[in-house]
Parts: C-alpha cells; structure tokens; sequence
C-alpha cells in the first residue's frame, strides 16, 4: 500500500531480469467518468495492516500457480485526481504466458479480496462509497479443526 | 460458550466506520463467541440494521470463517464491500 | 519499427488517456539464456516496409476486436544487448478485459506474421538464425476473383 | 501463361539473404506467372533446395496466395520463417 504516488513503470524496472524474456505491466487509473457520472477526484481508504498482507499472498499464490520470475504490486491509499494511478502491477516471467496470467490473477484477486475502500467525489460535489464486490467468506474448509470440539 | 466475558473490539472502515460514527467499536461477549454471533449483535443496533446476512469478517487480518471463536486479543475488523483496483 | 532503444513505459505514457481506466503494457526483453544457449547478443533483420504495414494492420484488428482506446506497439531492428527491450505494447481502454486482451493479441500477432528475423550471437563465438515460425499462406479467401479466369 | 516475358525481382531476408549470398534476386518469367510458379523455379536453384514446401510470399507488403499473378512492377519478397517478438 502506497500513499504516495505509484507507477507500473517503476515497477515493471524492478521486476525485469537478465533471465525473465517476458514483462507486462498494468496501471488502474482514476477515469474522469464512472457508472455515467462525473468524477472529479476520489478517496481511498484501506485496512493498511490487512491490505499489505493480502497483497503479499495474492503474490506468492500467483508466482506459485504461473512460475513467474518476479511480481511487485501496489495499490494507492488516500486522495487521487483524473487520471492518478489507483493500482500498478508487474510481473518478470522467462516467456510471455506466465507473465500475462500473473498479473491478470493479482489485479482480478485484488478486485475481490482487497479490504479497501473507494469514495467517489463528483462534479455536482456529492460524493458516495462505491457499491463494492461482497469480500469473502472465509470457506468452512479454513477452519481450524479444534473449533469443532469447543462449545 | 461459557458464561465469562471479554471484551471484542471490532474496527470499521468506509461505509460502516461512518454508520458506527467511529473507527472502532467494542462489546464484552462471552467467553467462546463466534464470528457469527458477533455478526447478529453488530446487527442488533439500529445502524447497522442493513449489514448483509454474512458480511466479511477479518480476524488477525483474514477474512474468518462464521464458526471462529473470537477472543480479547484477536485483531477484529467487519469489512465492507470492497472497491480496490 | 525502431532502431533505437524502445520501452513499454513510453509508449504507456502515449497511450493514457481520461476516459481509460486500464493500460496494459508488454515489453520482451532479450534473455542471457534461449533454448539451452547462453545469448551474447542479437540482431533483428526486417523488412521495415511491410513490418510497419503490419504492425498497423495488427493494431488496428486489435482496436475493432476488443474496442481498446489506443494501442501503440514498436518492434527494434539492429543490434540488441542482453536485456535490450525487443519488443514493446501498450493498451488503454475503458475497462481492464478490453486492454489486457489488445497487448495479447498483438504480441501473438508478432510472432505470426512480423516480416523480421533473428540472429543470436552465442558465447562460444558463433551465431546463427533462429528456427522460426512459417509465416501465413494467405488462404484462398483473400485471392483477387478476377485471377480465377485468368491463364 | 502467355509467352511475353516480364522481370520478376524478389527480395530476400535473413537466412535467404544468405543462401543466396545477395539481398535480391531476378528472373525472367513468362506473364501471368504465379506465386506458385516464382516458388518452383526459386527451388530449381541449388542454393534452395530445402525451401518449405509453400515458403510464404510477400507480394506489395502482404501474404499472397500461391495462385496470386505477378507483374514486374510488383515489390516481391520470399519471407523465412519469422522469429519477432
């Protein structure tokens, strides 16, 4: 999590490596329309402790599944304009599939597992929290097993 | 669960920290409370009356099954839907 | 086309635009390792002519396929180094699907039909063309009709 | 084919570059020749014995098909299998 701003080229620097043949990179940016209204800056606000620890796992899960070289990612807390970069991700890879599907995971994984929250300020100056994607439920399978003795 | 309390504080954030008006709120719950059960007493107060049938629940900074026992030191957040990316 | 060095991060720049909310960029680097060989250097021969009319031709079915808001791509001629960016794409558009899609089609575009040839130059001191992939017949749908009465 | 004859020019690249030790080679060919005809008399050439079975043709900067006619005034080009990206 970064408050500061961020760039996929700077990341997509430090991810490139003499054995990696392959680098992709991804920006989300702040559009200066959304769901039809006009926005003209907006609000992140994130559990920052949580929001870092699933940007590492959502990482290593996506090294792990595609056996990509290298994958760095932030995501912008705090106030961004039109055209700011609310997310940047790159990922190094020794061929172009494990690099493409690398990031496609950990901005699709962002997207839904994310604890972060965006508020929208518009040209009419009404602002409102964007109707999000339900987090999930951590699935039964997660739970410890000594819960099942207790109570 | 037993009788004995702890106290189970629980931060919010977004939408929820401005239902609750504040960033953190707490109860004292009985010894052996679950996610699931914290989830209907949240609910009971008024303004939190639309909270959806299973929100998300963070415990020490994952999202928690309903059936996890919650105690005084555990990292509690009730986290809203989310808008990253 | 290009003989001087390129970067996804330039063209990610040119591409940005207010209204996308996604840029997606692709740079192929070269690798110190192709194929079991440790790579000195290489050298890409085009034929620059037609490799431009492709390239155009490429990114402009690209833009009508996934409806991106622009796409910008450059190819090196000449001689790279070990970690010389080779090629490099970038995409915007509306939403990230659209953007991701673009630089993939046009990446395995490339491979296809880019008229431009590789020469690796290994360690040992010899080099050769590399074993690459035959390009496309045009099938017979494309034949001029007039020439069916012909001869 | 008719018997007039036309100068048919092709340009060569990388391997075939090589092969044939120039970037462009010439033929004279009967009018209405084809991309097929250009490709079997380019075989008859030592040097090109192992060409593919159907190299790929450039003709004015696009793939053409085998049964596609040349005139002189077309910008030929034998393609190698590619190696960009």
């Amino acid at each position: 999590m970064s408050s500061v701003p961020i760039s996929a080229a700077d990341l997509a620097a430090a991810v490139a490596d003499r054995t990696d043949g392959a680098v992709v990179s991804f920006e989300g940016r702040v559009r200066v329309q959304n769901q039809g209204r006009s926005v003209r800056r907006l609000h992140y606000e994130a559990y920052d402790a949580m929001a870092d620890e699933v940007l590492r796992e959502i990482t290593a899960e996506a090294m792990d599944r595609f056996s990509a070289g290298e994958i760095s990612v932030k995501h912008r807390s705090g106030t961004l304009e039109i055209g700011d970069v609310a997310v940047a991700i790159a990922a190094s890879a020794p061929h172009r599939a494990a690099a493409f599907d690398s990031v496609r995971y950990v901005i699709e994984a962002i997207k839904v597992r994310l604890p972060i929250w965006k508020r929208e300020e518009y040209d009419d100056g009404t602002s409102c929290w964007l109707d999000g994607v339900e987090p999930p439920r951590a699935p039964a399978a997660y739970a410890p097993r000594e819960q099942k003795s207790d109570a | 669960m037993t009788l004995a309390e702890n106290t189970i504080r629980v931060r919010l954030f977004g939408y929820y920290r401005e239902l609750a008006g504040k960033g953190e709120i707490q109860f004292d719950l009985p010894t052996g409370v679950r996610v699931d059960d914290l989830v209907a007493v949240i609910r009971s107060d008024p303004s939190f009356a639309e909270l959806p049938s299973t929100p998300a629940v963070a415990v020490n900074r994952r999202y928690a099954p309903g059936n996890q026992v919650l105690s005084s030191n555990d990292e509690i957040a009730l986290i809203p839907p989310m808008s990253g990316g």
